[in-house]
């Protein structure tokens, strides 16, 4: 029961970073990889977070009289990672402007037709 | 007191090219610029080689914070040696590049190239030179966005197909990194590799950190293109500029093959990879279907740059070999062919961009009858190739020979066979350029018109050919330096 | 978003789970990482997904799909992560490992060594301040890479 | 893109005009106030680039282009690494090492603080500068189509 309670939090973070991979790899429309993406990494970011949190801790910035802090570790780190996150999705999607307008599409078996036909 | 400096130095000097490239906005400058700082580093990277050879491991911690609560910048010998490859390489790159990205990239966008490469020059040496895990992924972000770029600054139309396939790959990989750096941190509370390697034997037993060893190898096997995760090399080699695939091709996965090390042997342990895991029989299961496949596909590939890119994925089966014997002469031939395979990828496709400059594309058709044209460019392609086949006297035939010595010495025989039986499909597909350079009329519309390359992108090439066989003959260098940097890594006392 | 074929929604629904993930943050006590997770993902990465759509396509073309392998690729790696999760410390365990050494430090330390209250502030630009230069230099890449692809047209297009 | 929103919308135009200087001066608020409260220089960059999109999208890109030229946005993405790696290089010709603020006034706390608002005003510099940059990239693709 221990383990229920102490875990569960860690599975539905799994389950949603499972349904943003299923994206990434089962669609074939480029945004929607994209989003799938960005989902992906969203819950990699809550699963950081929800390991930093301390029960009866504040958040990680010192007042009087607050002995108990978060972790500010992994809220670092995750800063970090948005930023690289959002860095990526740029140009993630620069370049699907770019591919239609190369290709005139942005699904990917169109795209490799046109690819194998050329 | 610069001397002490020298590990950020090695890192900033690039670095701070990128935005004096973007501010000045003039092509010839900002090659100027980007070739000084390159020399730098590779002087700087020499230096710090020397040092780690003569005082052993240096230690720099960034911001004055000591150790574990502070980014470490630690450099022993396996890290100074990737570094002198990944500057040697960029050095005879940026050289070449001049001549050669005026011909392939629109001349607006030169500075913008400048700028990008030294973004991805110093993110490689960001991810070799680095102590700490997650200054290692956030550079490797930095690396791996500036080659997807890099890709894309090609003019076909397939390269940014080839980029897009690179970015969800490569993001995939360095979110699977990202979670089991999470995964280390939640069991250790440390992101220090020093520190992670102390803490970790106490916790090796539990489920979160063979799961966290799982999430870091897959991460690390997409950035490294190890089969099966190797589908986005081909065409990102083949359809970039071919600056941009010399680079790339003999740095980029050397990096990661460089970080799989770390991560196995420094932070795990070697105990740990491979008596806890089953990592040693998978490890040579996979090299063995890269070698095998990647050299496969090289032989039936029209276009030559595709065709190199699949003997990539071979030759990362060869490291990957070596890996798997767990021994120190196994790691010795894996490090080995680390320097040795990026001196033969630089050059051939240093060669190949030669052949792209004056014919505009390298297939098949194009090579033939080339050998009386481009005396020299090919001279140097089929050099390069012997090197790759392993031929005595080139570098390739050293690498080769550890790995068959390291084979044997484990007593598994047939895996040595293996070894040769592969060299011969790499002859094969050499040969098949060969013939068509040497064997074969060059088409009689073009005879007249094609010279031979400028020398400006002969010299790095040649320069690169150079060390292929000098490192052939003299190996006192990098056997000396690659046998200490196995033995620091499997912790063997010399 | 599986099924649905109107992209507009599928970014739609992409921004209101950023600003949920957001406010998840908040509850978790990460209020800098909820402040930046608002403006990135229901900020940046929504308003650029949409300027995308604008100038693609908005609705997804319908076509059969092979889904029961990568199905099973996302099985096998949720699995693989939720046998991981049964030896780690329990949620908001403040005994955990990760809270007692470099955090404690932080906690600790930061006030006499660093000097600022907003310990994430502490952390992020002073003790692993070369991790933020990594940080804008990330950023600095992907405005140059946007240069790349998308700047320049006009004057490639007479040239 | 969407043309711009014709000139006679007045709801619009003067609600802007209203919002616009507000939201800058929160900008700068977040940025100097990473010290004690939640913010810091990637968001306020964030927030100060929505403020000049908002602008970009009520009076139009020409207008915005004005101020923002594609020059000066480039100078300013540049400046913003160049200053945080020169705060870097500072403290190592002080004598420390690398991005080591203890040394930069005569007080430890006092370095400390320096070091950190300055690197936070260069994160700030660099991402307003690169998200506008990467804005108008975006919208002006439409426009030319």
């Amino acid at each position: 029961m221990n383990v229920l309670i102490g875990h569960y939090n860690y599975w539905i973070v799994i389950f949603l970073m499972m349904a943003g991979l299923y994206v990434v790899i089962a669609q074939g429309n480029l945004v929607k990889k994209i989003v799938g993406l960005n989902i992906f990494q969203a819950s990699v970011f809550i699963l950081f977070i929800s390991m930093g949190k301390v029960e009866g801790g504040t958040a990680p910035i010192v007042t009087q009289g607050v002995s108990l802090y978060s972790n500010p570790l992994p809220h670092v780190l995750i800063l970090t990672a948005i930023v690289v996150g959002v860095a990526t999705t740029a140009l993630a999607l620069a370049l699907v402007v770019r591919i239609n307008e190369a290709y005139c599409s942005v699904e990917e078996d169109e795209i490799h037709q046109q690819d194998q036909s050329f | 007191m610069i001397t002490q400096h020298l590990p950020i130095l090695q890192v900033i000097i690039p670095l701070l090219t990128a935005p004096v490239c973007l501010l000045v906005q003039d092509r010839r400058f900002a090659w100027g610029v980007s070739l000084a700082a390159s020399w730098t580093a590779f002087l700087i990277a020499a230096l710090l080689l020397d040092q780690t050879l003569e005082q052993g491991v240096i230690s720099y911690e960034l911001g004055g914070w000591s150790t574990p609560w502070g980014i470490e910048y630690r450099v022993d010998t396996v890290n100074a040696f990737v570094l002198l490859i990944v500057t040697a390489i960029s050095s005879a790159v940026l050289l070449f590049a001049q001549r050669s990205v005026a011909r392939e990239i629109l001349s607006t966008r030169i500075p913008l190239f400048y700028t990008t490469f030294m973004l991805c020059l110093a993110g490689l040496l960001g991810i070799a030179v680095t102590g700490d895990v997650f200054n290692l992924f956030v550079f490797m972000e930095i690396s791996a966005l500036s080659s997807y770029t890099l890709i894309a600054l090609s003019e076909q139309r397939r390269a940014l197909t080839a980029a897009y396939q690179y970015l969800f790959m490569g993001t995939i990989g360095a979110t699977f990194i990202l979670i089991g750096i999470g995964l280390l941190y939640m069991m250790t509370g440390t992101l220090n590799m020093q520190d992670l390697s102390q803490r970790l034997p106490a916790v090796t037993a539990t489920r979160t950190v063979e799961t966290a060893f799982a999430f870091l190898t897959v991460g690390i096997s997409i950035k490294l293109a190890l089969v099966p995760l190797h589908l986005w090399l081909p065409n990102a080699y083949a359809y970039a500029p071919s600056v941009v695939s010399a680079f790339i091709a003999a740095t980029a996965t050397k990096v990661a093959f460089y970080v799989l090390l770390r991560f196995m042997f420094t932070i795990f342990g070697a105990s740990f990879a491979f008596k806890s895991m089953p990592l040693s029989f998978i490890f040579m299961a996979l090299a063995l279907a890269a070698v095998f496949a990647g050299s496969t596909a090289a032989i039936f590939q029209d276009n030559i740059k595709r065709l190199l890119a699949y003997s990539s994925i071979a030759q990362i089966g060869y490291m990957i070999l070596g890996i798997s014997f767990a021994s120190v002469t196994g790691l010795t031939a894996a490090i080995l062919h680390l320097f040795n395979h990026a001196l033969m990828k630089g050059a051939l496709f240093l060669s190949l961009g030669c052949v792209v400059y004056r014919l505009g594309m390298a297939n098949m058709e194009q090579m033939r009858g080339l050998g009386r044209l481009m005396p020299w460019t090919m001279a140097a392609f089929v050099i390069g190739g012997l090197s790759l086949i392993g031929v005595p006297l080139t570098v390739g035939f050293i690498s080769k020979w550890y790995l068959v010595v390291g084979a044997l010495e484990r007593g598994w025989w047939p895996l040595a066979v293996a070894v040769l039986v592969a060299s011969l499909l790499s002859l094969v597909y050499v040969w098949r350029i060969v013939e068509a350079a040497y064997f074969q009329p060059p088409s009689p519309v073009r005879a007249g018109e094609i010279r031979e390359a400028p020398r400006s992108m002969l010299l790095p090439t040649w320069a690169l050919i150079i060390a292929n066989l000098y490192f052939g003959i003299d190996t006192s260098l990098t056997v000396g330096v690659a046998s200490q940097a196995a033995r620091q890594l499997l912790g063997v006392s010399e | 978003m599986i099924r649905l074929r109107n992209l507009f929604a599928v970014v739609m629904l992409f921004g209101i789970y950023s600003f949920l993930t957001a406010s998840l943050f908040v509850t978790l006590n990460a209020v800098d990482v909820a402040f930046t997770e608002a403006a990135v993902g229901a900020g940046i990465s929504t308003f650029l997904m949409l300027s995308t759509l604008a100038l693609t396509v908005r609705r997804e073309k319908v076509r059969r799909k092979r889904t029961v392998i990568p199905l099973l690729v996302v099985t096998i790696i949720g699995a693989t992560l939720v046998y991981g999760t049964f030896d780690m410390p329990y949620f908001s365990d403040p005994s955990a490992p990760l809270h007692s050494h470099v955090a404690r430090h932080y906690i600790e330390a930061s006030a006499d060594e660093v000097g600022v209250p907003n310990l994430v502030t502490a952390v992020l630009a002073s003790y692993r301040g070369y991790d933020t230069l990594g940080e804008v230099t990330v950023i600095f890449t992907a405005g140059i890479g946007v240069l790349v692809l998308l700047g320049y047209r006009k004057r490639s297009g007479k040239s | 893109m969407r043309p711009p929103i014709q000139p006679h919308n007045l709801v619009l135009r003067i609600s802007a005009k209203m919002l616009i200087p507000p939201i800058l001066m929160f900008a700068l608020y977040v940025l100097f106030h990473g010290e004690t409260g939640p913010g810091g220089g990637f968001q306020a960059g964030v927030i100060f680039a929505a403020a000049i999109v908002l602008y970009a999208l009520v009076f139009g890109i020409g207008l915005a282009r004005a101020v923002a030229t594609e020059r000066l946005l480039r100078v300013l993405a540049s400046l913003g690494m160049l200053l945080y790696v020169g705060v870097g290089l500072a403290s190592l010709f002080a004598g420390a090492n690398f991005l080591d603020y203890d040394v930069l006034a005569q007080e430890r706390l006092e370095g400390q603080h320096l070091g950190i608002f300055l690197t936070e005003l260069s994160i700030g510099m660099t991402v307003s500068a690169v998200m506008m940059i990467i804005f108008f990239a975006f919208a002006e693709r439409g426009v030319r189509r």
